[in-house]
């Protein structure tokens, strides 16, 4: 129509008015470190493949995950997960079960199937990776995707490590170990079992490797020198719960004293209540708050009849009495000795009080620094600049399997590089996506889905599972109570509550981008994005 | 078909006829009973389609018009006095908007002190409004102009305003010729609005303009107005070339050859001027009568033709600028630039006043004379007023003019003056 | 008594004569009576002035005959026509009519007429008819029909015969009167 | 083993949109295809409330009515924002008249496409706290009587902001207005006046009144795909933050909106037929301090010399409404109670 001058004016018209002018601040996208990533030691993006299960799409998550960390049904186990510690939605009710959502993706694949990605293509390069425990697998499993030839040797029967020999079965059933190493196995490794190896070097060279990684854990228990009389049954439990994974378990005896206050102390009460065990005491020296092992741990072993005995050393074993010092706290937290004594009846003693690793293969290797009985290694995992590499229990870090994963994925590329003759580049570190970025009011309110757990008279008589696993339902749902901290989930809410319109929607994971031409920078977007993905800079003028 | 009929029925059938399809109703004397009769006719459904709306305020009623109007319906409306006042702000939104609304205005005084009765008070209030504005003789030109109205402002873009005389037309029972509907409906075209709320062509109607171009807005509404000055004859001339009547136009002269006093008026009040000057004339006075019907736009160069040949000018109007004087003496003034002229302003008929033919002798007469003053009011009891302004300069708590007045003229004991609306 | 007046203009118009009708607008006192006016020529009237000198005066209440100046225009050749039971000269106006034509001055008990045809006190109708049998100027036909224009049906039925009873009173009275003067 | 519905969604409804929900479950702001009813290059201020509701009720109604909708605008921030000469911002039919009478012309529109027989056009007709309760209220008070076919919006941001900050009828008590000012005995806008115009929209027993804020996109186009469902008289308050007249940082304007309706000062209903039909509970009580302190129209109630006295004033309004609408879920309550 032929409009009246002025008065009346054709739509769309003030799109020639670019209000961006007005900006003295611009929002623009950034991706940030989610704290559950961020503490994961096996570097496991969390966050991203929490994102695919968000939608159900369980092998998109499975495989996100499997990027990094190859045995997720193991880890959905064993880990302790500091992710869930980090995890923001603590601040607002409860973690996100990650952990349980991680073993629901690894028991789904073993379910299904799936298999890792193939190995990379040939690069030529050898590989020895001494010790088959989480850090050897995973080190083997990356170094495969990376396409190196990889031997794998161990000197145990059964590869597995620690996860076998240090885990009791109802923590990792050993058909869920099993099924996952298969998987790393099938990408075409050479293993051999049974196999010592006494020098590194020689190792080496003779088998022609451009690269070494010892991943030998700790396998010696730490022994003290405890007065115990010839009739008195001591044993280390490293070697208590390696036994029983041979299925040749030690008689200890109805009247258990388990020393030490790791997560190992526990495993190794819990094994013996398992393994007949009436009484099984656990003795610390420290309090409750100051203790190893996990809370959750401590609680599953109360539950199944464990006691414990705080602040407590064992002075002497003699016969069938065990005489117990009472410790107090001094000030700065050590345990003190306050001369006071108690007695208890015990059929045996298990000393839970850490381990030791044999690091014996490595007299002959000159340039690599052993010190405190483990192993330094640089940020590559190289220990000296000879091409051996070294991680998992051997050197100094938290000793889990956790740690150890992370390990033999860092490692592997500390070889890669190494033996591509490359400089490594250090990753790019994203800003932490701290809980004061988010904005909680968007995620629905919910509860953590408590895993179901066995009924506690069952899990004292056998090895049986003690903790089940989500079904679909319950892990869709715990999945979904992740804040993608840091990592646009494409809610639309930039989107939406711009008043300037001044945000493109780019379509289905394309995310979106800002339409510098309008935005006023007023923020709303930045202070209305639930999960921290938008920040405001400085407009430069 | 001629009728014996009331002016406010003439002019609601005639509004009908035009078939109008938003009509909104607010209640004012004496404007009630030509919305009343429109009322009856939709709710009838004689006049369909049609939406009455009976809204709670004039300024409700023509802001209904003006959505109605830019929807792209024929709207009418109607008012007086205190309500064109009311919906004053409207008034002149619905000509900035250029919506051609047609409203009929009755005449009626503004207070206070308030007054139902008629005077061009409000008429003159809303003249800068950007309305055309037509004023009527008869209730003949009432009806017939109405017509004439929405045709102009549909072909404009530019809301008409037809002014009758409240009461002296509204409410005068007279011999009017209706029109039929076959005719009204060939005249007048239906409704092509030049802008409309369409969804399939969306625009925004009712932009802030900024001093960059509202003066050339307000000139191109000035522009169009110009324009009536030409489309206004020739409607009218179309018309009375269909209907053989002299409705609407923009002047009318009456006995002005050889006329030495010319009388100019608007309205009804020059039916009795008319009889004044056949009396004038048969007594060898040279006087004719020179009527306005548009009063907006002021069609400056027919006045002056009219009026150029006259020793005198003598402007009857029924409205004065409080502390100046005439309000159409001062658009004739202008219109007379150039031409020597003797002027004068008679302020007549306030507030329903009469304005007897006696009376309107005697002014011819003083005319004649040349002793009529620049400014004179008629039949205005100067004694009254003399005993006011003693009373006023008195005491300082003299009490309300009005009220005193009337008591001076002893037609009020204590008690107000009750309205007969 | 604006009905009145409309209704007159309307029985004139009929009759092909130009009428005006038009209710009292100007500033009358307050408590005035309501005043209607009535214009029938056989020219154009053009004219917006109340009527300053009628031909006719029509009283509808007889109570307001005392307190309103109803006849300072009236010739002393008009006519007045009161809406009453009683004689014209029982009305107190002393010698005020004295120089007037009294065959023109006339009393008619229009309610009395209104309430016996109509039912209620709206004696219109019935002064319309006592209006044409007392002037001539207008036809007791020409009122029937604008009577039964202005009211449908029964109440038309009605309003006409009490202006028929009225139109009869008074063409008896005015017979009487002649007879009277002729005596 | 507690079983949980798998109907939890990581943002459940309070996000715009959620790429697990379908499509017909997202909001319309979500959508690539929305109206943008009001398009870029306004002019209003940053974080503006008002263009943000105004786009979020019209789109909603374009959604519901496939496209049908035509506009009237009181004169207002909404108004001169976003048509000033040469350019408009709106994409729908829209018509400007004057301040006061917007109810009125979309009673014109209305009736104008009634008579042309336009039944599937629907008429939206849009105004300022000032343009509604205040000089718009006659004009608007006889739409509702005559129940014309109008969705009438209030945008409610508590003031005259277009002319730099007055009171009107909608500013709470305590607030700093330029008429208001915070000198005296009672700084700021005094307790005891202003209008309720929901309840007042209610009393007229129109089919539908509801009240809404920008902080919730959901239930905003959830009343407006309601009002559009309905004919007659419809009414709906929606409170837009004004940074400028509020004192409140841009990027606050969501946030402070959703303060107003957790701390239980603006009420979030609707009634239909004359009677509340529904309220949205408050999610996360906050005391009404956490509402009033980021904002500097507030300022006077902190600060050096606090006046905890008329905080406590406004919280008992609060408290009111809470009991007034059972704003807060009894058994909720109960439970906080017994921690």
């Amino acid at each position: 129509m032929e409009i009246p001058f002025a008065i009346t004016l054709d739509v769309g018209t003030s799109r020639a008015n670019h209000t961006g002018s007005w900006r003295v601040e611009r929002p623009v996208y950034v991706d940030r470190m989610p704290p559950c990533n961020n503490a994961c030691p096996a570097g496991e993006n969390i966050q991203g493949w929490l994102y695919e299960a968000e939608s159900g799409n369980y092998e998109g998550a499975w495989r996100k995950l499997v990027e990094e960390n190859p045995i997720p049904a193991i880890m959905g186990r064993v880990c302790f997960h500091p992710c869930e510690t980090a995890c923001n939605r603590v601040q607002v009710d409860e973690a996100v079960g990650i952990n349980a959502v991680e073993r629901f993706l690894g028991d789904l694949a073993i379910e299904k199937g799936w298999v890792l990605p193939d190995a990379g293509p040939d690069t030529g390069k050898r590989i020895l990776v001494v010790g088959a425990g989480p850090a050897g697998l995973s080190a083997t499993y990356h170094l495969r995707r990376l396409g190196h030839h990889v031997r794998l040797v161990d000197s145990a029967q059964r590869l597995g490590g620690m996860m076998r020999y240090g885990i009791p079965a109802y923590r990792l059933p050993r058909d869920v170990l099993d099924a996952e190493i298969a998987r790393i196995v099938a990408m075409g490794v050479d293993v051999e079992l049974g196999h010592v190896v006494h020098d590194i070097e020689q190792e080496r060279s003779e088998g022609g490797f451009d690269a070494v990684f010892l991943a030998v854990g700790a396998q010696l228990g730490k022994r003290v020198n405890i007065p115990a009389g010839d009739s008195s049954r001591v044993i280390d439990a490293v070697s208590f719960l390696h036994q029983v994974a041979d299925e040749d378990p030690p008689l200890l005896g109805r009247r258990v004293v388990i020393y030490g206050g790791g997560d190992t102390a526990f495993d190794a009460a819990r094994t013996a209540r398992r393994l007949g065990a009436t009484d099984a005491v656990v003795v610390y020296r420290r309090n409750r708050e100051r203790m190893g092992a996990s809370g959750e741990e401590l609680e599953q072993a109360l539950g199944e009849g464990v006691t414990v005995r705080w602040l407590s050393t064992v002075n002497k074993f003699e016969g069938d009495r065990m005489v117990l010092e009472m410790m107090r706290l001094n000030d700065e937290g050590f345990p003190e000795p306050t001369g006071e004594f108690e007695e208890l009846d015990a059929d045996s003693l298990v000393l839970a009080l850490g381990q030791d690793t044999d690091l014996a293969l490595l007299d002959q290797a000159s340039d690599v620094k052993v010190e405190d009985g483990v192993v330094e290694v640089m940020e590559s995992m190289m220990a000296g600049a000879s091409g051996i590499f070294a991680g998992g229990d051997a050197v100094p870090a938290d000793r889990t399997a956790t740690v150890a994963v992370g390990h033999g994925k860092k490692a592997a590329h500390g070889i890669d590089d190494f033996v591509m003759g490359r400089t490594p580049v250090p990753k790019e570190r994203h800003e932490l996506a701290t809980f004061d970025r988010l904005n909680t009011w968007y995620y629905a309110d919910a509860p953590r889905t408590k895993r179901p757990e066995l009924e506690k008279i069952r899990r004292q008589t056998n090895f049986e599972e003690v903790i089940g696993g989500l079904n679909e339902d319950n892990a869709l749902f715990e999945a979904r109570r992740c804040l993608s901290c840091g990592n646009c989930f494409e809610c639309d809410n930039c989107f939406g509550v711009c008043p300037d319109n001044a945000v493109i929607k780019l379509g289905p994971s394309q995310r979106y981008q800002f339409d510098y031409d309008f935005c006023k920078g007023c923020g709303i977007c930045v202070k209305e994005c639930p999960c921290g993905a938008i920040e405001m800079v400085p407009e430069r003028i | 078909m001629l009728r014996q009929i009331e002016g406010s029925r003439a002019v609601a059938e005639t509004v009908a006829l035009c078939r109008p399809e938003v009509v909104c109703a607010y209640p004012i004397s004496p404007q009630t009973h030509i919305i009343e009769a429109v009322g009856v006719m939709v709710k009838a459904g004689e006049l369909a389609p049609c939406e009455f709306i009976n809204v709670e305020s004039e300024f409700a009623a023509m802001s209904v018009a003006i959505g109605a109007s830019a929807t792209g319906a024929r709207a009418y409306t109607a008012t007086s006095s205190q309500g064109l006042l009311f919906m004053m702000e409207a008034v002149h939104n619905a000509a900035g908007l250029g919506l051609p609304i047609v409203m009929t205005l009755a005449n009626r005084a503004i207070g206070a002190p308030i007054n139902i009765w008629n005077d061009h008070s409000d008429a003159m209030a809303v003249r800068d409004a950007g309305w055309i504005q037509l004023f009527a003789e008869s209730n003949q030109e009432a009806a017939d102009l109405h017509v004439q109205a929405f045709r102009l402002a549909e072909e404009l873009s530019v809301p008409v305003m037809v002014c009758m005389d409240g009461f002296i037309l509204t409410h005068a029972v007279e011999g009017v010729d209706i029109l039929d509907q076959s005719f009204v409906d060939s005249f007048l075209p239906p409704y092509e609005p030049r802008q409309v709320l369409d969804t399939n062509d969306p625009v925004s109607i009712g932009a802030m303009v900024g001093p960059e171009a509202f003066e050339e807005v307000k000139y191109l509404a000035h522009l169009r107005q110009l324009d009536a000055l030409v489309r206004i004859p020739a409607i009218a001339k179309e018309f009375a070339d269909a209907t053989g009547r002299d409705s609407g136009g923009l002047v009318r002269s009456y006995r002005t050859e050889d006329a030495d006093i010319l009388i100019v008026a608007l309205g009804s009040v020059l039916g009795t001027i008319k009889d004044a000057v056949d009396i004038r004339r048969e007594a060898g006075e040279r006087v004719g009568v020179v009527g306005i019907t548009s009063f907006r736009p002021f069609p400056a160069e027919a006045v002056r033709e009219a009026l150029c040949q006259a020793r005198q000018v003598v402007v009857v109007e029924k409205a004065f600028s409080i502390g100046f004087g005439g309000v159409l003496s001062t658009d004739v003034a202008m219109a007379m630039q150039g031409v020597e002229t003797n002027l004068r302003t008679v302020v007549a008929g306030l507030g329903g006043r009469s304005i007897t033919r006696r009376s309107l002798e005697e002014l011819i007469e003083t005319a004649g004379r040349d002793e009529l003053e620049t400014l004179t009011f008629l039949d205005l009891d100067h004694g009254a007023v003399e005993r006011e302004r003693a009373r006023m300069g008195e005491t300082r708590r003299s009490g309300p003019s009005a009220e005193n007045l009337l008591r001076d003229r002893g037609t009020a004991a204590t008690a107000p003056v009750k309205e007969q609306a | 008594m604006v009905t009145a007046a409309e209704i007159l203009s309307v029985a004139a118009f009929d009759e092909g004569r130009r009428a005006q009708a038009f209710p009292s607008f100007g500033s009358e006192r307050t408590g005035a009576p309501v005043v209607s006016f009535c214009r029938i020529d056989d020219r154009e009237i053009r004219t917006r002035e109340p009527v300053m000198e009628p031909d006719a005066v029509i009283i509808q209440d007889v109570t307001l005959i005392h307190q309103v100046d109803l006849f300072s225009g009236l010739s002393k050749d008009g006519y007045v026509l009161v809406n009453t039971s009683r004689a014209f000269d029982e009305l107190g106006f002393g010698d005020f009519f004295d120089k007037f034509r009294p065959e023109r001055l006339m009393t008619c008990p229009a309610t009395e007429f209104a309430l016996e045809h109509v039912g209620r006190p709206l004696p219109n109708a019935a002064l319309l008819g006592g209006f044409a049998a007392l002037t001539g100027q207008i036809t007791m036909e020409a009122i029937d029909k604008a009577v039964r224009e202005r009211f449908a049906g029964l109440v038309g039925e009605r309003n006409v015969a009490a202006a028929a009873a009225a139109f009869s009173y008074v063409t008896s009275k005015e017979e009487e009167l002649t007879r009277a003067s002729t005596n | 083993m507690t079983t949980q519905p798998v109907h939890f969604y990581q943002i459940g409804s309070f996000a715009v949109g959620n790429r697990l929900l379908s499509d017909g479950e997202r909001t319309v702001q979500s959508n690539l295809d929305r109206t943008n009813s009001i398009d870029s290059g306004h002019r209003a201020c940053q974080g503006c409330g008002e263009a943000l509701g105004a786009r979020y009720a019209l789109d909603a109604a374009m959604r519901a009515t496939n496209g049908q909708i035509v506009a009237v605008n009181a004169t207002g921030c909404l108004e001169v924002f976003s048509t000033p000469y040469p350019e408009t911002s709106w994409r729908i039919p829209w018509l400007h008249s004057l301040f006061g009478n917007a109810p009125a012309v979309a009673t014109g529109v209305a009736a104008a496409l009634r008579v042309k027989g336009k039944k599937d056009v629907r008429v939206v007709a849009q105004a300022g706290d000032g343009g509604t309760v205040d000089i718009g209220f006659g004009c608007l008070s006889g739409m509702f009587e005559r129940n014309d076919d109008v969705l009438f919006i209030c945008y409610d941001n508590e003031g005259y902001m277009n002319t730099g900050v007055q009171r009107s009828a909608a500013t709470p008590p305590a607030a700093r207005t330029a008429t208001t000012e915070v000198v005296g005995p009672e700084p700021g806008n005094i307790f005891g006046q202003g209008k309720d115009l929901p309840r007042i929209a209610i009393a007229h027993d129109i089919p539908y009144v509801a009240t809404a804020t920008v902080a919730d996109l959901h239930d905003l186009e959830r009343k407006v795909e309601r009002a559009m469902e309905i004919h007659g008289a419809r009414y709906l308050h929606v409170l837009v933050p004004c940074p400028l007249g509020w004192g409140s940082a841009s990027n606050e304007t969501i946030h402070v909106a959703r303060l107003a309706k957790e701390s239980g000062l603006f009420p979030v209903f609707e009634a239909e037929g004359g009677t509340v039909t529904s309220v949205s509970k408050i999610r996360r009580q906050v005391p009404v301090e956490d509402y009033l302190s980021i904002q500097r129209r507030y300022a006077h109630l902190f600060g050096k010399h606090p006046r905890p006295d008329v905080v406590a004033r406004i919280q008992a309004m609060a408290d009111r409404n809470i009991a007034r609408y059972g704003l807060v879920d009894e058994e909720a309550d109960s439970k906080e109670m017994a921690e």
